[in-house]
């Protein structure tokens, strides 16, 4: 038989007393029900991901209500892991909701101690100045045999072993464009 | 028999101090609301009942325990001379079971919840059981000292009620608890019928004391269910008390030691009574108590013995005797149990000259009164095979003592406030 | 794997793996770090699959293998080689395999020796590889002896090079015992060298992170081409990559030395587009030899016009003056070398955190301080973005101006990702970032427009950003889609390619029709078929069932490069004439009625290269077309440390190497050579690892609550018998020191260590979890402050993995 | 029909998605741990709690054949088949169900703590440092198991009937077992699981020690474990017997309206008897 949670509330009887508890205490002694509504997988926009972690690429759902990410759990349809996750994977939930996460652009100026926070229409600019400075510094026309080389020694460009092939490629294509050759991501370590 | 208040002043050193040490227990019962029982206690998943469970209501129900077992020698057994013990017992009793109660509502989680089980009733467990049977079992003290109340103000209206209407409480109350024990109407009918019958038959035949008998009756049923289902509670855990103390019998050694440990407080209260209240002495009357102790106290020996002898047998080839049984210290603290709890005081109080000694029967009824205590604790901590260790916390004692005190000043206003204590004149 | 096979991906994918019928994890420990890696192989264990786990640890691998060898981190080679000569000497190999799919055949340089530890001449720190070459014929082409009998022939060079790799002494130098390598030996080469039966290879960083990490993957190449592994369903060597996109990231090669398609990085040298070409494009006489990489022309030419589109044209030589020009090695290494000699002055790192995944840690974090600027885009506040204050530094000192970029999370974006099985799978985005966080995309977007604005009013050498096709949509999110095309590629003119009319900004079905002249673009050649006309196949969500699909393709479900292709190199799954090896579970079949092949998508379409009646067909092709010479390589000529695998001790090594004179690889680049530890002063030896519950550099994980739970501390792993030794309990704080950097974490003290017996000395090793730093919700210290700066020889990957120390206990710790 | 759920230790791999799956399951908070709350690391955190319905305990011991072996187990609620805390809780608040989950309504619960008294495997927590605490312990997410059909649309895109059977099957399993990709958590009919169990015993008997845990202990459990070493060497409480410890309880409470007959018979007996010697004796005056 399988069990309906509503009659099993009902059978079990919610009291008035305790909806009166409730009230004077102000304790919600019965979150269940909302916690089994908001956390029901069924319910709210359902997206698709991989997971971010290892190279494996298991397929995860995302759960969405109310432009919350309430539940993150494995795709049924993904055919490598076919709705299963490792520890990491369960954990994906706490990517999206983690009081840890950043929100704000953060600055720190030579010499300070502590970060300042900033918008982007100050970062970008002033990032994009950094570059054109450090970039024209030290750009290398030719090298000392006369060839043409074209780049830039003093701009070290990282990552992208997490990012998408759509950033990876972007990444990729500006840093070539910049004359970067100190260009190097986590396969080299 | 007439009863009268003890005319004495209420405001004394003792009173004073007990005063103080309930606002302490006070202080702590605070303390332990604000903060919680994991930051006030040393309770944890593993050891989830400490002091509070295992002396605030388990050891206090059966050092109330008196309130039934003089009842029953007086009413039931024609123990008529030991009459004049019946208030203080029952006052006694009072108080045991309604800070048992209390301390259960400081013990427990959500304590207004604690009348829950007064609409949610899941037949199948003890505890449920006993929670009823308290509450019941309360009520019936209550009607029980009624009269002392009657007396005091002079409310006769409210005693032909009194009168009239606790046999019908007692008769609907009976059934109905077999109903929700049950939850079997056969059973409920079956049990209004029967004690219906009783109580036309003792109404027919007119005595006089239909009505106290009746309620005499609801207490000991209630208390033979609950004393010994406070034991059954534990046949739950044969894998973590020590077998020394488990059995399948477990609810009748708790019978028999609640009656024990109850008659033993009214002999310790009524040694002391004369030299705080100035009461009369009785130690005719405690004497012979006493060997009606110290018979039950041989009984009570024999039994426990037998008991582990048989876990023991049944235990044997399972592989899991030392496991069910725990290391040697469990066997230590058994056999002193067994041997100062026990046979030390069942030999004294059965030989005469000790019996009628007031300091030897004092001796030997505290050293009953302790080995009730401690197989309370022992059956709810003491005696569990489980990790680790569990000692109360400051809290935990600062409660049980403040508990304590309260009942014991609340007992002398009752007393002083109360025709409790037989007149002088009757003795 | 590219110099033996012709590329360096994964040979197959994760579900492939059920169909194994022996799994050796070795250089990995993949039910720890790629744990769904084993659904399919508990499923292989289930129809019958032995699984080998040698690990210088018993790990949560081992604990399911049935096999469990241990080995001396850095032994891999005399571990493999064993194995290599016990089916060499008993002649257990895929005979026909290897003759028809391999360079066994092949005549080599009659000079070509081995002579103390050494393949020829080395001059001014490389080999000067003047034999290592193959005899050729008046035609061109290369002689071979299919007979296999000619001593100059690879197959005779092998015997000859592992017949010195007997059990006995292999095992004095892996510290595994005999009768455990044995075992393996046995085992692996018994259940896989029959044609019907496969074998797989599982490795990682493990078999990566040495001085000779190359080598100790041609020695699983040469033991999987024998075996006739390579190409066939449960079969393969299998890099399992440890990141989401790690081969996304490097299909689009953010690396010094290639550009996206694997497409050589020009060298100063290439002085002109022609001249590029002709250095790079593999060139063959064999008419048999398809040599796909014969088509370099067409994926730079359209490279370069995904790059700058209407700017790069035939006049400009397609802009490529626009591509910077390399002569130097840029790797890792070189790189914090070249900020700690404060060459570098700005730095930009996109969700990398070099200040705990680094070697030599200590000097990446002093380093850093010498930047004027640093952008660092992540989710979290890193190590790195934190290193002005870190413990033990006073920020005051420190001028570096930092931005630290909030990042949107990969549920907070769309775009796809490659897996580790080359997958390319599409992500959808689930909700907005949090706060001003933005994706990689968008800021990437931002600073190259802001870019553009700036150079447009001047600036040195204006044209390659100014002239940057950078069209991703006017909102203010560029769309993903459209860099999704563009790394497919359009044609960029009407035309009429192998056939078919295809209309000017149409998308290119696949690279096969890739011009050189201009008219296609496509940003990245191995992607070109992911996102068609037919729509964004990467975004396909269709899971086959068992019936249909017996060998678990799952051709429908996303999109995997090349072409779809599930199975890389899988004409070697089939015997000249077409028919698979292995009936039960063919990857492809020649369906000689409809004259294709059927199954997987093949490698090339060419049929197989006899006919049913023995003759050869005009039309066919070697397998391994991703080779010049068409076959895959056991004698691999092109690597810089030798064409076949010899063992060498790890740069820091408690023994003397017992095999030659030669203790370490001889072609190696030792950035730090007096921060060498010895192995009086250090004995132990030590490697590092990861654990299930973290990730890499530890940002993602150590700030999620539910994983700092389950490993909230760094530690380190050593035998009961080392611990006795230095008396020290488990959990206690020991210090691990190296001349490098001396770290404290706790002491994990377990019978999963044992001590290895080399020669009758006892060495100890101990393993430390490299995740941690000093922020996050988990902190401890860094393993790879301990790490040394040295590097493969030909990848210039750090050798994490094996290196000395010593360990000393500091105080009592906490177990419970 | 119950259900349950068979675990085979051989199987498993440690991950412990199962465990994390099941604090995303039911949004349970982190706890903090150092990496040494049992001897060996790794196991943490050290015990059950109301914060860890779920445990994958790591286990270096030496296997049935003599081998060192590090075996990975899991702790959580057993499911029994006559569960004690259901007997024991004297509101109701823990029900077992039809479908074989033990399940806790916290609307009732009083905080009595009997339930984790009386539990044979030590698995209820109690949310001590709560000023309003509950019960918690794993609900062998009876909620998901009562759910029904699958989501609508996946990227916005209508399921087709095989994806739909698929999501359905997914959605209506317990998390942890969703979550176990080697088939180490198997969740079923629990008749279904124990064929299962034997069989696999039977055809590899080097593997298992020849002891299904949870078929009999202490009644029987809902979850049920296979293992290639003995359940002692796997921390497994081994001296529980056979018999359900509520029939224990059981006898006792069904003794209770015989008592009340018993006992009011007997007073009633004792009552008469002593009125009857008393006028005796005042009739022989």
């Amino acid at each position: 038989m399988k069990l309906d949670r509503r009659k099993f509330l009902l059978a079990t009887g919610v009291t008035g007393a305790s909806a009166f508890l409730k009230d004077l205490f102000g304790v919600d002694i019965d979150p269940s029900e909302a916690y089994a509504q908001e956390h029901d997988s069924r319910r709210g926009k359902i997206t698709s991901t991989i997971c971010p972690f290892c190279g494996v690429g298991c397929g995860m759902l995302v759960t969405n209500i109310g432009g919350k990410i309430v539940n993150v759990e494995g795709d049924p349809d993904h055919p490598i892991n076919q709705g299963a996750v490792c520890s990491k994977g369960a954990a994906m939930y706490q990517i999206s909701n983690n009081p840890r996460r950043l929100d704000k652009v953060l600055y720190r100026k030579p010499g300070a101690t502590e970060w300042e926070e900033k918008e982007w229409d100050w970062a970008i600019p002033r990032i994009a100045a950094n570059i054109k400075r450090t970039r024209d510094a030290g750009f290398i026309r030719k090298d000392s045999r006369g060839r043409t080389v074209n780049r830039t020694e003093n701009i070290a460009c990282m990552g992208g072993a997490a990012l998408d092939n759509e950033e990876c490629y972007t990444y990729s294509k500006l840093c070539r464009a910049m004359g970067v050759v100190y260009l190097e991501h986590q396969a080299r370590i | 028999m007439t009863f009268q208040r003890i005319d004495r002043k209420i405001v004394t050193g003792p009173t004073v101090l007990l005063a103080l040490l309930m606002l302490v227990g006070l202080g702590a019962v605070v303390m332990r609301m604000m903060n919680g029982l994991g930051a006030t206690t040393n309770m944890s998943d593993v050891w989830p009942w400490g002091l509070w469970k295992s002396f605030n209501v388990m050891t206090l129900i059966a050092l109330g325990a008196g309130g039934f077992s003089s009842a029953a020698l007086i009413y039931i057994f024609g123990g008529e001379k030991y009459h004049g013990f019946a208030r203080s017992a029952v006052l006694w009793g009072l108080m045991a079971y309604a800070f048992a109660g209390g301390s259960l509502m400081v013990d427990i989680g959500i304590p207004w919840r604690i009348v829950n089980p007064i609409w949610m009733w899941p037949e199948h467990s003890l505890l449920f059981e006993v929670a009823w049977c308290v509450m019941f079992y309360l009520t019936v003290l209550a009607l029980e000292l009624a009269p002392a109340l009657f007396e005091r103000f002079n409310l006769k209206g409210l005693e032909s009620a009194w009168k009239a209407l606790v046999p019908i409480y007692c008769i609907i109350g009976l059934s109905f608890f077999a109903y929700i024990m049950t939850h079997s109407l056969i059973w409920a009918v079956v049990i209004l019928a029967f004690y219906g019958i009783v109580a036309a038959v003792l109404s027919r035949a007119g005595r006089k004391q239909s009505t106290p008998i009746l309620l005499v009756m609801f207490g000991i049923v209630l208390s033979s269910l609950h004393q010994s289902t406070l034991g059954s509670l534990f046949l739950l855990v044969p894998d973590k008390l020590s077998h020394f103390w488990w059995s399948p019998r477990l609810p009748f050694n708790f019978l028999m030691s609640a009656v024990i440990i109850g008659l033993s407080v009214i002999v310790l209260e009524r040694t002391i009574a004369p030299k705080v209240f100035g009461v009369p002495r009785q130690d005719e009357l405690l004497a012979k108590l006493s060997r009606f102790i110290g018979s039950f106290l041989w009984l009570y020996l024999i039994f426990r013995i037998l008991d582990v002898v048989v876990e023991g047998f049944s235990l044997a080839g399972t592989g899991h005797l030392t496991v069910a049984f725990g290391g040697p210290e469990k066997a230590t603290m058994f056999v002193s149990e067994m041997f100062l709890g026990i046979a030390v005081p069942a030999v004294l109080l059965s030989i005469r000259a000790c019996r009628n000694h007031v300091g030897a029967r004092t001796f030997a009824v505290m050293l009953v009164i302790a080995g009730g205590i401690f197989n309370r604790l022992a059956v709810c901590f003491i005696g569990m095979n489980l990790p680790g260790e569990y000692v109360p916390s400051m809290i935990e004692i600062l409660v049980t003592v403040g508990t304590v005190a309260t009942m014991l000043l609340l007992f002398t206003l009752g007393a002083k406030l109360l025709p409790i204590y037989e007149s002088r004149r009757d003795v | 794997m590219a110099a033996s096979f012709g590329r360096g991906a994964m040979t197959n994918h994760w579900n492939d793996i059920a169909n194994s019928d022996c799994i050796m994890v070795i250089g990995s420990n993949a039910a720890e770090n790629h744990p769904i890696s084993f659904k399919y192989v508990t499923r292989a264990q289930q129809n019958g699959a032995k699984l080998i786990s040698v690990d210088p640890r018993y790990t949560r691998t081992s604990s399911v293998s049935d096999i469990y060898a241990p080995l001396r981190s850095g032994t891999d080679i005399a571990f493999i080689g064993a194995m290599i000569n016990y089916a060499l000497a008993n002649d257990l190999i895929q005979r026909e395999y290897v003759i028809t799919h391999t360079n066994a055949s092949f005549l080599v340089d009659s000079k070509f020796k081995l002579e103390d530890g050494l393949f020829g001449e080395v001059k001014d720190g490389a080999y000067t590889k003047d034999t290592w070459k193959f005899q050729k014929g008046a035609n061109g082409v290369i002689r071979k002896d299919t007979t296999l009998k000619n001593p100059n022939c690879v197959y005779q060079l092998l015997k000859k090079h592992f017949a010195r790799y007997d059990f006995e002494s292999a095992s004095e130098i892996t510290g595994t015992p005999v009768g455990d390598l044995k075992k393996v030996a046995k085992t692996f080469v018994g259940m896989s060298h029959r044609p019907e039966k496969s074998g797989t290879i599982m490795y990682a960083m493990g078999t990566t992170q040495h001085t000779h990490g190359t080598q100790n993957i041609r020695s699983y190449v040469i033991l999987q081409l024998l075996m006739g592994n390579i190409g066939v369903a449960g079969g393969g060597i299998n890099a399992l990559r440890g990141e989401s996109n790690v081969q996304g990231s490097t299909d689009h090669c953010i690396l010094f030395h290639i550009i996206p398609g694997y497409l050589k990085c020009p060298t100063a040298g290439n002085t002109s587009l022609q001249a590029y070409l002709d250095k790079w494009t593999p060139k063959t006489k064999d008419a048999k030899s398809a040599n796909w990489w014969g088509n370099y022309p067409k994926y730079i030419t359209s490279l370069l016009k995904a790059f700058w589109g209407e700017n790069a044209g035939k006049s400009n030589d397609f802009a490529y003056d626009y591509l910077p020009k390399r002569d130097a090695n840029y790797s890792h290494m070189a790189l914090f070398d070249a900020m700690g000699r404060g060459v570098i002055k700005g730095m930009i790192t996109l969700g990398q955190n070099p200040a705990v995944g680094g070697p030599s840690a200590g000097q990446e974090r002093d380093a850093l301080g010498n930047l004027d600027w640093l952008v660092a885009v992540d989710l979290w506040e890193t190590e790195t973005a934190a290193f002005w204050k870190r413990p033990g530094t006073n920020p005051a000192d420190i001028n570096t101006e930092v931005f630290l970029l909030p990042a949107a999370g990969s549920m907070e974006k769309e775009g796809s990702v490659t897996n580790s099985g080359r997958w390319g799978q599409w992500r959808y985005r689930a909700k907005p970032a949090p706060g001003d966080a933005k994706s990689d995309l968008w800021m990437l977007d931002r600073i190259a427009r802001e870019l553009k604005k700036l150079y447009a009013q001047g600036g040195v050498f204006p044209d390659p950003i100014v002239n940057l096709a950078w069209n991703y949509g006017d909102g203010d999110e560029p769309d993903p889609h459209l860099v999704a095309k563009e790394i497919n590629g359009y044609f960029t003119k009407d035309c009429t390619v192998k056939g078919k009319s295809f209309k000017k900004g149409q998308l290119i079905p696949s690279f096969a029709y890739l011009l050189d002249d201009g008219g296609t673009s496509s940003g990245n050649w191995l992607y070109c078929a992911s996102y068609t006309e037919k729509g964004n196949m990467m975004a396909r969500r269709t899971r086959s069932n068992l019936k249909d699909d017996p060998i678990g393709l799952n051709q429908d479900w996303a999109w995997c490069w090349p072409v779809n292709r599930r199975i890389i190199y899988n004409r070697a799954s089939c015997d000249a004439k077409g028919v698979p090896w292995a009936p039960n579970k063919p990857v492809i079949a020649y369906d000689r009625v409809a004259g294709k092949w059927r199954g997987d998508v093949p490698d090339g379409g060419w049929p197989p290269l006899l006919k049913p009646d023995g003759t050869q067909d005009p039309k066919a092709k070697y397998s391994f077309i991703m080779r010049a010479e068409g076959h895959a390589c056991l004698f691999a000529p092109s690597l810089k440390d030798g064409p076949l695998p010899e063992h060498y001790e790890p740069l820091e090594s408690p023994v003397a190497n017992f095999m030659s004179e030669q203790q370490n690889n001889p072609v190696i680049k030792i950035w730090r050579p007096e921060e060498i530890g010895d192995s009086k002063e250090y004995p132990v030896v030590a490697t590092t690892y990861r654990v299930t519950e973290h990730w890499q550099a530890g940002a993602m994980t150590r700030n999620l609550p539910w994983l700092a739970e389950l490993v909230p501390d760094a530690f380190v792993e050593m035998s009961c018998e080392f611990a006795a030794e230095k008396g020290i309990e488990n959990g206690d704080r020991v210090a691990v020191k190296t001349p490098r950097a001396t770290i404290e974490l706790y002491a994990v003290v377990t019978p999963r260590f044992k001590p290895f017996e080399l020669k009758g000395k006892t060495v100890h090793q101990v393993g430390l979890i490299w995740h941690f730093g000093y922020q996050g919700i988990a902190k401890g210290e860094s393993a790879n402050m301990l790490t040394p700066m040295v590097g493969d020889a030909n990848t210039m990957i750090p050798e994490f993995k094996a290196f000395l120390c010593d360990v000393r206990k500091i105080g009592k710790g906490g177990v419970a | 029909m119950s259900r349950g759920v068979l675990v085979d230790t051989t199987l498993c791999t440690g991950c412990r998605g199962c465990q994390v799956a099941c604090k995303q399951q039911n949004k349970l908070p982190p706890e903090e741990t150092t990496f040494f709350a049992k001897a060996g690391g790794y196991q943490n955190p050290a015990d059950l709690s109301a914060r860890t319905y779920s445990l994958v305990t790591f286990n270096e011991v030496e296997n049935k054949n003599g081998h060192f072996d590090w075996v990975f187990a899991r702790r959580q609620c057993m499911h029994c088949e006559e569960p004690s805390c259901v007997s024991a809780c004297l509101v109701g608040a823990l029900s077992k169900t039809e479908s074989g989950a033990v399940v806790y309504d916290e609307t009732k619960c009083i905080g009595c703590r009997y339930c984790l008294l009386s539990c044979p495997f030590g698995v209820p927590s109690f949310e001590w440092e709560k000023t309003v605490p509950f019960v918690r312990k794993c609900t062998f997410c009876f909620t998901r198991q009562a759910g029904g059909d699958a989501p609508a649309t996946v990227n916005g895109k209508a399921l087709d009937s095989e994806q739909r059977a698929r999501h359905k099957e997914t959605q209506t399993k317990p998390a942890c077992t969703k979550a176990c990709h080697t088939g180490a958590l198997m969740f079923g009919e629990r008749e279904e699981l124990l064929v299962e169990a034997r069989n696999r015993i039977r055809k590899n008997p080097k593997r298992y020690v020849n002891h299904i845990y949870g078929e009999k202990e202490a009644g029987g459990t809902s979850w049920l474990y296979l293992a290639g070493v003995s359940f002692k060497k796997l921390g497994f409480p081994m001296h529980l017997g056979e018999r359900s410890f509520p029939s224990y309880a059981k006898a006792a409470k069904d003794g209770v309206p015989h008592v009340m007959l018993g006992v009011g018979a007997m007073l009633g007996g004792f009552y008469w008897y002593n009125q009857r010697c008393a006028e005796v004796a005042k009739k022989g005056e």
